[in-house]
């Protein structure tokens, strides 16, 4: 039987037995390739499930929205590593009880889909060293030392033709897991930090606020880029952030549920070398 | 760079530290560059990355933040807090492109009336070499403009 | 026998044109985004785009405009209009769905308030469309009673020749034929075929649609909940939109002076109907859902005889949990009755 | 409608000699909502704030923008006058055209733009600036003392003296700390137990202070004068109510050779013991890790030999107890630090190399010798004793940086004890500077140098070795600038004074700061030396800095003083200037909760009506909040603001830049 199928049985004999309230999973989208969020509710949903290497959303975004976990009732989810360090770090911010979530998890390795074993999130603790060491996409990584490589006048022209494409339409923010806030920080007007005009200085205040606010709080699943319709290259900026947490604070987000938010935290002998 | 340029340098302090040593500087009549604008906060804590992204955008060429050292916090652990912020927010706008040299951080204690002098001096005597911050300017100014179709 | 306008003179087009006091834009390629941008040649162009990703909308109704500048003083308030920009323009290439979409608008930026942003650009462009010889999974212009060749919104209908050399040469309208007129020695006659219009199935019935969605007790059905539950709330498929007009007014500035400023909104948002009270009457995401379809097969059918579609199919084609219009209307065409 | 008064002050020439006033007044009053614009000579004078005063009555102002010095220098007067004139004080500015502008240019045309710019920033700063009310925080008139030594006792007994519950915690079984160790006292000669008994009776029978020996702090919560603090009662397994302090348990106790800590190791005690004869509480404890029945789970001699039913109780655990206090003083006093660093001095190798604590217990009439100094090797009394100063102090390499402060006085009071009791010995001491700043003190020195033989040697010393049963001391005498080696009997180490070894975590628990070392921080070194930076927590003795017994004392009482300052009232006033966060908009992340200093953001419940369940946010409890503001920093979503310096304040402040 392929993962596919004893997921599926799984989702229905949890639904018939209400141990879950819902399976989130995926099914057939509007193209053969794309995948799309599929909620099941009963058994017979849970047998139409697709898992295939096309299943790449963080699905985790759904846990955080409207209330869905409220009630207290448990949901059962399909998680591929990226999407657990999301979970784990919606966890650590009190977003998610870790014990109303059941994992299905899953890798993709080499276009196949490789099952996780493991249903609650502490049987993916050791996820996080696996993870650690595990390089992001080879194309970010590149595209980023790239950027690096440019002068800032360079850089700045860069994000300048990239950030006038943006239309504001947060896309980006809500596709994004770690974006729950009930009210983003852009839709404050009194006092309007962040102009929610689209012209491009508003453009970089947006997105320079988001890619603050992600700061270690990134788990990399690429949501905000393969959302945004004008392909704006977002990982990049987040990627960076990532790799800053990382040198500076040795903190890599979503590594562990029970982890300190590394912006509500600090050592006593962080670096400072730039502090005159 | 014209002669005539007088760099706009916006300084975000803590009341404790900074602010005082600034005063220090003060009662100790120390001269320094009158291109300095101070925004006084209680704590480098209370510093937002937004206030340095709204400076900008009002014209400054440089700005600074600055409060207390390490171990010396009024408020106990506010500028280690800071501190953090900076790292990874410096990070972020040398990204983006914006110069490294246009942001500065530091530690001045409220005895450190000289070293707040000599800091002004220093970044206003940087901010004149490198000139104005145009190319965040210029984003204001398309704004004020009408689209051309 | 037709007129057509070869390729190799596509050029020589655009420099009379130039010439005449026209800027000339069309789909263009850049920072890895397809747009509507000026060009110089037809080089520049990106022609074989089954649809550029951002519509012709944003260049009459653009994301952001400024329509007031003001100066605060102690005595008063000094303000100066923005007018809107009066350059001509001739916009190549465009297709028809994105064509039909600046038609569709017209009346509501003419109702109770002639738009002069929206007029003045309109009465200045004049729109040459390409019918399309291609279509993907998300075109639907059929599904809303148009066509890959419907020259609704256009003022000159270029159809491709079957031997990809250039295209007839159709003018739909008095600016049309002036705007050819100016390059009437570049077309020559010919009686080469034209490419096939793509078929395009229909994806729903419209009909159906407007009837299910007129009977008022539909409006609180569980359907609504059911269909929108993968909504994640941004506002990607009413910016792509070429017909979704919606703006918010914005007061930018700092003590002294300002810019009033016409943004986009979106009815997607939470924030579109919230109240300073705190309180959303539209409050869940599949209320806002329903008020985008409502609004488009409804409402503005009501007031204004059309519905609010083209079928351009972006809603679908660019979303990032692969909703849009298509879905919701296939799903109520099926329903039972 | 905004209606804000300037008050351009010249400060008599200081600002009008270089900031052109006249064009600030005319610049100023052009600017939107700026009612009045007025200059003066003195605002701060009383004629000056009465116009102030007058034109917030005339003109109904909404908001003041004093230009003039620094808000650190009169702030607190104009907002005095404010409130005078019926306008809230916290609707003032103070725009500093002083110190940040006219006193550090010279350029007048360049000063009086900046001074203008300043100015205008804070008119748009005080039109946003809300109505505030200083928050009123009710104190619970009971302190804690935290150790039980001099420095404690002394504290202890001040504020029970004007009438005030205190509650005093020591670790030890027995109140008194380092100074009961101590033989006699400089520069007096006075014995110390003869003058510490009495206080630590006193401190006992006192009807005002409840003294917990044996019982640890685990846990400070709360703030200035409502803190909840939780106290560990170590198991005694002797009845305190009970015990009669008879002392037959321990003649009894068959484990009788374990190295008494109260006499440096140099003297034995039992396993159920108390530390010292005189200690206060007489009633002693068990030490579970020797005694014979927790080991081996056979013997109860001393439950046997005890005369009481039930007093000694092998069951006891620990208890805990939650006391609510209003002020705290910590005492918790110093360690001598472990010379074993000095290898090369053999302390722990050589038995006759002692520590300078040691001394003392030979020296004292109630130590293991009875007053009688002898070599801990062979009891031999030594001819000729080597006192080594600064063995550990002073030294960045390998000991600590500062000086121990008392190594200098009580070496010299060795030596001259040395010398009263064996009118032959010699003794040599190795010194780099000899400090001795103090009443008295350098007399006493010159005393021992000139009456009592002291002969000092300044330089250091670089081995140790025994030789033929001496212990040869060799070092370099500085002065002459030759090497010396004195052959010596015993040698005594002016040990540096360090922190309690978990200094460090007793202050995370208290919620104060430190020091590299570990000492304490004192709010500011030269005018808030007792207070800490956490209100309504003091410290006295050496917790803070190494000190003799009269600074001890001296800060003990001043920390008393402060305590009893604050319990003089029953409310306690303070600046409002503190965060608050709307439940609306608040995502429940607790981010902010992580990052505040104070512990001052709680979980608070939002329930529906039935009671049910909404959401969780954070909550400020304005009581704890010092304002700080790094909440309102880490905030993603924008949902908290602090009082006078809210985001609206600060965003039109930046952008009438």
């Amino acid at each position: 039987m392929g993962i596919q199928e004893e997921y599926r049985k799984e989702a229905a004999s949890l639904l018939s037995s209400g141990e879950v309230k819902l399976v989130i999973g995926f099914g057939p989208g509007t193209t053969a390739d794309r995948r799309r969020a599929q909620f099941a509710r009963t058994a017979e949903e849970a047998e139409k499930l697709v898992l295939d290497q096309n299943c790449i959303a963080n699905l985790t975004t759904y846990l955080v929205a409207g209330g869905l976990l409220s009630d207290g009732k448990k949901v059962a989810i399909f998680l591929k590593p990226d999407a657990i360090r999301s979970l784990n770090i919606l966890i650590s911010e009190s977003q998610v009880k870790p014990e109303q979530v059941v994992i299905f998890g899953y890798a993709i390795e080499n276009g196949e889909v490789k099952e996780l074993p493991g249903r609650s999130i502490g049987d993916f603790a050791n996820l996080g060293e696996k993870l650690r060491t595990a390089t992001p996409p080879p194309s970010v990584q590149q595209e980023a030392e790239k950027l690096e490589a440019m002068s800032p006048a360079e850089r700045f022209e860069y994000w300048q033709d990239q950030f006038s494409k943006c239309i504001k339409c947060y896309a980006c923010r809500q596709a994004c897991p770690m974006c729950y806030c009930r009210r983003c920080i852009v839709d404050v007007n009194q006092p309007q930090w962040v102009s929610t005009s689209s012209h491009t200085l508003g453009n970089f205040e947006w997105n320079i606020v988001r890619a603050f606010h992600l700061a270690g709080r990134c788990a990399a699943c690429g949501a905000c880029d393969r959302a945004c319709p004008v392909n704006i290259p977002l990982r990049l900026i987040n990627y960076r952030m990532g790799k800053e947490v990382k040198e500076a604070f040795d903190y890599y987000a979503g590594e562990s549920s029970d982890q300190k938010p590394v912006l509500a935290s600090f050592n006593q002998d962080d670096p400072e070398t730039f502090i005159l | 760079m014209s002669e005539s340029f007088e760099p706009k340098i916006v300084a975000f302090v803590c009341t404790y530290c900074t602010y005082a040593g600034a005063d220090l500087a003060g009662t100790s009549r120390l001269k320094y560059a009158p291109n300095v604008r101070i925004v006084r906060l209680p704590c480098t804590g209370r510093i937002s990355p937004m206030f340095i992204l709204k400076a900008l955008q009002k014209g400054a060429d440089s700005v600074l933040v600055s409060g207390c050292h390490p171990g010396d916090c009024h408020f106990a652990a506010g500028n280690y807090h800071a501190r953090r912020r900076w790292t990874v927010f410096r990070a972020l706008l040398a990204f983006t492109g914006i110069p490294e040299e246009r942001i500065h951080f530091s530690w001045v204690s409220a005895a450190e009336g000289a070293k707040f002098a000599d800091l002004i001096n220093d970044i206003t005597e940087k901010t004149r070499k490198i000139g104005p911050f145009t190319q965040y300017q210029e984003l204001q100014k398309v704004i004020e403009t009408q689209s051309s179709y | 026998m037709t007129r057509i306008l070869l390729k190799n003179k596509l050029d020589d087009c655009i420099a009379a044109w130039q010439k005449a006091g026209y800027s000339v834009l069309a789909p263009v390629q850049r920072h890895d985004m397809s747009s509507f941008d000026e060009v110089q040649k037809g080089a520049d162009m990106a022609l074989d785009l089954i649809l550029p990703e951002r519509t012709i909308k944003d260049q009459f109704f653009p994301q952001t405009e400024p329509l007031i500048k003001y100066n605060i003083s102690k005595k008063e308030i000094a303000s100066e209009t923005m007018t809107p920009p009066e350059k001509k323009r001739v916009f190549f290439g465009v297709r028809p769905c994105d064509a039909s979409g600046l038609a569709i608008d017209d009346p509501l930026f003419g109702w109770d308030y002639k738009d002069d942003y929206w007029f003045k650009r309109r009465e200045n462009s004049v729109i040459v469309s390409i019918a399309c010889t291609e279509a993907d999974d998300f075109c639907m212009c059929t599904s809303v009673k148009l066509s890959p060749d419907s020259t609704k919104g256009s003022d000159v209908m270029l159809r491709p020749l079957a031997n990809s050399n250039g295209w007839q040469v159709e003018a739909v309208s008095d600016r049309g034929t002036a705007l050819l007129e100016s390059v009437s020695s570049l077309l020559e006659e010919s009686s080469d075929e034209a490419a096939p219009v793509p078929e395009v199935a229909p994806k729903f019935d419209v009909e159906k649609v407007m009837e299910w969605l007129g009977d008022k007790e539909n409006f609180e059905s569980q359907f609504w909940k059911d269909i929108s539950v993968r909504c994640i709330g941004c506002g990607s498929c009413t910016f792509l939109c070429p017909t979704c007009h919606c703006f918010d007014i914005q007061d930018e500035g700092d003590t002294y002076q300002g810019i009033r400023r016409k943004n986009w909104d979106s009815c997607s948002f939470a924030l579109f109907t919230m109240h300073t009270s705190g309180h959303n009457p539209r409050n869940a995401q599949s209320t806002r859902w329903r008020q985008r379809i409502m609004h488009k097969f409804n409402y503005y059918r009501d007031k204004f005889g059309v519905n609010s579609c083209s079928g351009c199919g972006r809603c679908t084609r660019q979303c990032p949990v692969d909703m849009g219009i298509t879905e919701t209307l296939q799903a109520i065409t099926n329903l039972p009755r | 409608m905004a209606k804000i008064g300037v008050f351009v002050c010249h400060c008599g020439e200081n600002i009008a000699s270089v900031v052109d006033t006249e064009r600030l007044v005319k610049e100023i009053s052009e600017h939107p909502g700026v009612a009045v614009a007025t200059e003066y000579k003195y605002f701060c004078s009383d004629p000056g704030q009465e116009t102030v005063k007058r034109a917030i009555r005339e003109n109904n102002l909404t908001g003041v923008v004093v230009s003039a010095c620094s808000p650190r220098m009169h702030e607190t007067t104009f907002r005095k006058a404010c409130a005078e004139a019926g306008l809230n004080p916290y609707m003032l500015e103070m725009a500093n055209i002083r110190e940040h502008c006219s006193w550090v240019h010279s350029d007048k045309e360049e000063a009086t733009d900046k001074a203008i710019e300043i100015t205008r920033s804070l008119v748009e700063k005080v039109k946003r600036n809300n109505n505030l009310k200083p928050i009123e925080v009710p104190i619970t008139r009971r302190a804690m003392v935290i150790g039980g030594g001099i420095a404690g006792i002394q504290a202890a007994l001040d504020i029970a003296g004007a009438g005030r519950e205190v509650v005093l915690v020591e670790r030890e079984p027995s109140i008194g700390g380092h100074m009961s160790q101590l033989s006699e006292t400089f520069p007096t000669l006075d014995c110390s137990q003869c003058i510490l008994t009495p206080r630590m009776v006193e401190a006992i029978q006192h009807p005002n202070i409840r003294v917990m020996t044996y019982s640890e702090v685990e846990s400070v919560d709360g703030y200035i004068g409502n803190f909840k603090v939780k106290v560990r009662k170590k198991a005694r397994y002797v009845d305190m109510d009970k015990c009669t302090g008879c002392g037959d348990c321990i003649q009894k106790c068959p484990v009788k050779k374990i190295p008494s800590e109260f006499e440096c190791g140099l003297g034995k005690r039992t396993a159920i013991y108390t530390p010292f004869a005189q200690a206060v509480p007489n009633v002693p404890v068990i030490d579970k890790d020797r005694c014979t029945y927790f080991k081996n789970g056979r013997c109860k001699i001393c439950e046997k030999t005890c005369q009481i039913e039930n007093c000694i109780d092998f069951e006891m655990q620990d208890t805990f107890e939650e006391i609510e206090i209003g002020a705290i003083v910590v005492a918790t006093g110093f360690q001598i630090q472990d010379t074993s660093i000095y290898g090369e001095y053999g302390l722990g190798k050589y038995k006759d190399v002692i520590t300078g604590l040691s001394f003392e217990r030979l020296a004292s009439a109630s130590g293991p010798t009875g007053g009688v100094i002898r070599r801990p090797s062979d009891g031999e009394i030594p001819d000729t004793i080597v006192f080594i100063q600064c063995a550990g102090s002073r030294d960045p390499s390998k000991g600590v940086k500062y000086c121990s402060k008392i190594c200098c006085m009580y070496t010299a009071k060795h030596a001259m004890l040395y010398a009263h009791k064996n009118h032959d010995g010699n003794s040599q001491i190795f010194y780099m500077d000899i400090r001795a700043a103090g009443k008295g003190y350098d007399e006493f020195t010159r005393r021992a140098i000139e009456e009592d033989g002291a002969e000092y040697l300044r330089g250091r010393v670089s081995k140790i070795y025994e030789e033929n049963g001496k212990l040869m001391v060799r070092g370099v005498d500085s002065l002459l600038g030759k090497p010396v080696e004195v052959a010596a009997d015993m040698v005594v180490l002016a040990t540096a004074i360090v922190p309690q070894p978990d200094a460090k975590e007793t202050a995370k628990k208290i919620g104060i700061g430190y020091d590299e070392y570990g000492f304490y921080n004192e709010a500011h070194l030269k005018l808030r030396p007792v207070e800490t930076a956490t209100a309504g927590i003091y410290l006295a003795g050496a917790c803070q800095s190494p000190k003799d017994i009269p600074d001890s004392v001296a800060q003990a009482s001043a920390a008393a003083a402060k305590v009893i300052g604050l319990f003089s009232r029953e409310l306690l006033e303070r600046e409002p200037v503190v965060a608050s966060i709307s439940d609306a908009t608040c995502a429940g992340c607790f981010g902010c909760q992580m990052a505040c200093p104070y512990n001052a953001i709680d979980v608070r419940d939002i329930n529906d009506r039935n009671g049910n369940l909404i959401k969780q946010v954070a909550d400020v409890n304005p009581g704890l909040c010092q304002g700080c503001g790094t909440c309102v920093t880490f905030c993603r979503s924008n949902s908290i603001d602090l009082a006078g310096f809210t985001e609206k304040q600060i965003f039109a402040e930046v952008m009438a830049l």
